[in-house]
């Protein structure tokens, strides 16, 4: 585990309200894997999780969607300035056997760029509400990205054809793509969104339960076998 | 380190500076970060007799420069704790600090006397064991409804009362700044034989969702913690020290070598840290280092030079 | 504007956002930056029967998303409010509220019956006259050493009885949240004939000045106000809504239009806004357009529809 | 009276600690006065009070001294950030009749330059404890500038030349000042800085005791005739 004072190298903005940070330096990380973000000082009082999105020996990378006031703050970020990371924390995407696919929707999409490079028998698919971004960067790296604007990118895939299923999104996606591959063979792992306060496994704030009872987000997940996950719970909160 | 000493109802710290409950779980993730000698102590997160898997629905609430928590004393019960937590904790270089909670006295006396059996044998055995105990008595009342339990001088007599006769550990009570009042309850503890007392714990407080139209926490209220109630907590602080004899571990907001300083001037023997460490998770690290720098700037050549001047 | 009228003790208000006591001094200044009609009511800045000098040494301390005063009712009297500053307060086109302090039941009454005989004088001259009297219970008391008076339901009372005697005008009780028990003394001001209460005022809570090692106040405690206690105000304004059935103005941190909604549905008749008029001194110009707006996004037709729905 | 949001023309460091700022717009204010200023949304929580340094018909110049945060966060401001001003705020140095001697310590010689210029047959004394600053602007403006760095700058002043005398500086320089000048005929005004919440003489925080009784700071003052301030209690806070 690490902490680290980064440099920004570049802040790209990609549409209105998704930006890619870029941060210098030599970082951990396994695919599914976040890290803890902070560019100010006391307020707001905690830092932010953000998975990573791409890893090479030089630089780190996220996408990041402008939500409150945490990520307005990273999104004005300029290169040159100061990050604080602390991280990589939490267990990503298992490593895969057999055929994989990468299912992201919408914001979901960032953690896959950084799987897809490291699993390269999978196929992407990247689901949008809205306009489409950072496609580009999967189909540079990935022969097989398949994205839609609109609609559900779940129609788009052949559930029967992949061992395992790797997915990151909305609630409501992930819930869908549950039931539609409860009776297929393939293995679903979902990531989940928890507000987290220490990232590793010291504040009790990320909990949630799952079939085999209570676990932290920030530790044993963010990624769980969607089995054991109680999405109608979720969806409550 | 020699002026940053203290001592807390007979136990040595090698600083003044502890590890507040449920800010960090029992403390070994935290040694993976930086080497925990540089901490006079840590509080383990709340420990009940039996398990409880803590509140459903949001935990945690950002507010102007607070925190709101609605944890629910998430925790694996005083018997695993014991069997698995307490011995990897023995192992840092650092005093620990058990907190104890409950919502029946009969739980509260439950979990005294496994600690008190565990730490006896830990003991006969030759190993080392819990410095200290804190005795947190405002838990949710699971009986009455989630009402918080020990907040009237009369329910928290009969459970420092128990607790006491209980373990043979050196014992803190950690006090409710919702109390009705705090200063009776601190005199309280001290005659039914506290050694000292901890204060203060999360403010009750409330955060509504406008666009769900209800509480953002499941139960209602939740706690607010972190720098918006330093002021206030400093205040009960320096009103329980003028009040007791015995010593006072001062927490609330502390996010600087200068807060800690005010806490000493106060009168605190010595102070916790809790939500600062989500805001800078090294906190730990370098804060006994700059509470030296700050004497030396300020010319206090030791805490006990300056201790309850105010 | 109509989805924001509300009413308060009897009084209608255009909207529910009130200036709150000490901040806001008489209004007059502000009248020079913005229209009062913007704003639903004022209340003055906390008048005594004789005028009072406040406090010497250093008076306003910021801290984490908070400040602390230690004003000390300082005020020209009632006398000298009652000959020069309330005939120009009254051409304003808003609702006016006195705020009454004191520290002795004998000074409350003395002020109350100032007051009233004025109010009483200025109707039979044809003249407009403040609409709502607020009573502030918890001011310094000169008499036992500067300690807080009316903290207790006991003393509380004394003073309710007494002013709601002398008084016709419409009778907010303004809360402490330094109370040993919030909602008993909300039920006793009730039980009194109080036509509403508000709450709350400031917090009691500390600064210490490292470097000269003493209190930054003079009197050593002062009162906390702003964002940072907003959690915990909404919390006690949503215990007091529940307990009794007059009308209650919540007030504690606000500093927004959202803020705003969430005393509403909290229960709150009406708000007041303190200390964020000094984070923004053309807060009142526009607040009530923000509110309006919020409450079109968020599908709220009048405030009536979701008072006290959580 | 004014509320304005405006944007930095320029912003330079003079000393390690002292700073220029200048803001672009037609602002009013007598010499003495201030406005409050803030480049922060809600932390820290107050305004900055800042003495008028310098008016043009398209600028308005502060001279700041890097003290806590709000002025740490002023000196950061570069060229088309936006401040928000409040004012002109209270009451500044009488016009004068006469010959006048502008006297200023340390950060004190903020609202002298304004002054000088306002008053162009005063005189001006600078005194420095350490490193001058912004000298040069007072002599490109007055050819009547004496400055001075360590020892004390009253030294310097013929206090019997002059019928009024306007200070700014620390309180134990204006203490001596009025000792000195309590024999002569000289009439002494000084500006007061006390903490303000609101400028405009609503909250009670600015109070002073002068021989007249009670007087807000931000209306009355900030300058006082020195005969009615009672330095010896100003001095014990
Ligand atoms: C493991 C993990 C990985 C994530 N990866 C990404 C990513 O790669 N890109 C991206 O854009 N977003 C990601 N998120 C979501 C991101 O953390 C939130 O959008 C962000 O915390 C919002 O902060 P804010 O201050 O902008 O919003 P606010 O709503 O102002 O935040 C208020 C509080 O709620 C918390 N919060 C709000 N939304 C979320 C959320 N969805 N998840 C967790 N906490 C939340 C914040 O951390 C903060 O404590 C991830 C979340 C988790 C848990
Ligand atoms: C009428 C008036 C005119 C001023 N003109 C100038 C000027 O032209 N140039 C300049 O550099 N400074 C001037 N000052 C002082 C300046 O306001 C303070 O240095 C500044 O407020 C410090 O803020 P801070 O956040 O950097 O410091 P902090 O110490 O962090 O501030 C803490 C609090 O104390 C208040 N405070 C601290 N010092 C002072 C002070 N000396 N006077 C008033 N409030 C204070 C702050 O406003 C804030 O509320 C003036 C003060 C007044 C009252
Ligand atoms: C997430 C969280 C969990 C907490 N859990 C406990 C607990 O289990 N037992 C306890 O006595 N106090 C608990 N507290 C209270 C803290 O120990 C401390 O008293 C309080 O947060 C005030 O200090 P602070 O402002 O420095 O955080 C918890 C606080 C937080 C923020
Ligand atoms: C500078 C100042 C002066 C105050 N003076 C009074 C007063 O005279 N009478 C009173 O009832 N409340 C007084 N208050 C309390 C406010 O009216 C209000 O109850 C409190 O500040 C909480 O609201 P806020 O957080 O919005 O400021 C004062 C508050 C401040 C900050
Ligand atoms: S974020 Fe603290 S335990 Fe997971
Ligand atoms: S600063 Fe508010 S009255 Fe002067």
């Amino acid at each position: 585990m690490l902490t680290l004072m980064a440099t920004v190298l570049s802040n790209e903005r990609l549409t209105a309200s998704v930006f890619r940070l870029a941060i210098e330096g030599s970082f951990h990380g396994e695919p599914g894997q976040f890290y803890m973000l902070r560019s100010w000082d006391k307020s707001p009082l905690l830092s932010r999780p953000i998975s990573i999105h791409d890893l090479t020996s030089t630089a780190i990378t996220f996408l990041i969607r402008l939500h409150g006031e945490g990520t307005r703050l990273l999104s004005r970020l300029t290169s040159g300035d100061q990050v604080t990371l602390y991280g990589p924390y939490g267990n990503g995407f298992p490593k895969p056997g057999g055929n994989v696919a990468l299912v992201g929707g919408g914001m979901g999409i960032a953690p896959l760029l950084f799987s897809a490079k490291r699993f390269p028998f999978s196929k992407v698919f990247l689901g949008f509400s809205g306009e489409p971004f950072a496609v580009a960067s999967y189909q540079a790296l990935h022969g097989d990205v398949v994205f839609q604007s609109g609609g559900t990118i779940l129609d788009a895939i052949d559930l029967n054809s992949f061992d395992k299923i790797y997915a990151c999104g909305p609630l409501p996606m992930m819930a869908e793509l549950r039931r539609r591959t409860a009776e297929t063979a393939a293995q679903l792992y979902v990531s989940i969104e928890k507000r987290m306060a220490c990232g590793i496994g010291i504040c009790n704030g990320c909990t949630i339960n799952v079939g085999t009872g209570n676990h932290k987000a920030c530790t044993v997940g963010p990624v769980f076998p969607a089995e054991e996950v109680d999405f109608d719970e979720l969806l409550e909160l | 380190m020699n002026c940053l000493s203290s001592e807390l109802a007979g136990v040595k710290l090698r600083n003044p500076i502890l590890m507040a409950s449920g800010t960090f779980g029992f403390a070994t993730p935290v040694a993976k970060l930086y080497p925990l000698d540089k901490l006079g102590g840590v509080v383990t997160k709340g420990l009940t007799a039996t398990p409880r898997s803590g509140n459903k629905g949001t935990r945690l609430c950002e507010t102007p420069s607070g925190l709101m928590n609605s944890i629910g004393l998430e925790n694996p019960g005083i018997p695993r704790f014991l069997s698995s937590e307490l011995d990897e904790m023995t192992r840092l270089d650092t005093n620990i600090i058990i907190n104890l909670g409950g919502s029946s006295i009969q739980e509260y006396e439950k979990g005294a006397a496994m600690i008190e059996e565990a730490c006896k044998q830990r003991k006969s055995d030759g190993k080392r064991s819990a410095d200290l105990l804190e005795l947190n008595i405002s838990c949710p009342n699971v009986k009455e409804g989630g009402m918080l339990f020990g907040l009237t001088a009369g329910q928290a007599r009969e459970v420092v009362r128990v607790v006491r006769q209980t373990t043979s550990l050196p014992l803190l009570v950690k006090l409710s700044p919702n109390a009705q009042d705090l200063v009776r309850i601190a005199e309280m503890c001290e005659t039914e034989g506290a050694d000292g007392v901890s204060l203060v714990n999360t403010f009750q407080a409330m955060a509504i969702d406008i666009h769900a139209r209800k509480s953002v926490f499941r139960h209602g209220y939740a706690g607010l913690s972190g720098p918006a109630i330093k002021p206030i907590a400093l205040r009960m602080v320096h009103q329980v020290t003028k009040a007791v004899t015995i010593p006072v571990v001062g927490m609330g907001g502390i996010s600087s070598a200068s807060d800690i300083l005010e806490f000493i001037m106060a009168g605190a023997a010595a102070v916790q840290i809790g939500t600062y460490n989500f805001m800078n998770i090294m906190a730990g690290a370098s804060l006994a280092d700059e509470l030296q720098t700050l004497m030396k700037q300020e010319g206090i050549s030791s805490l006990q030079e300056v201790r309850g001047i105010v």
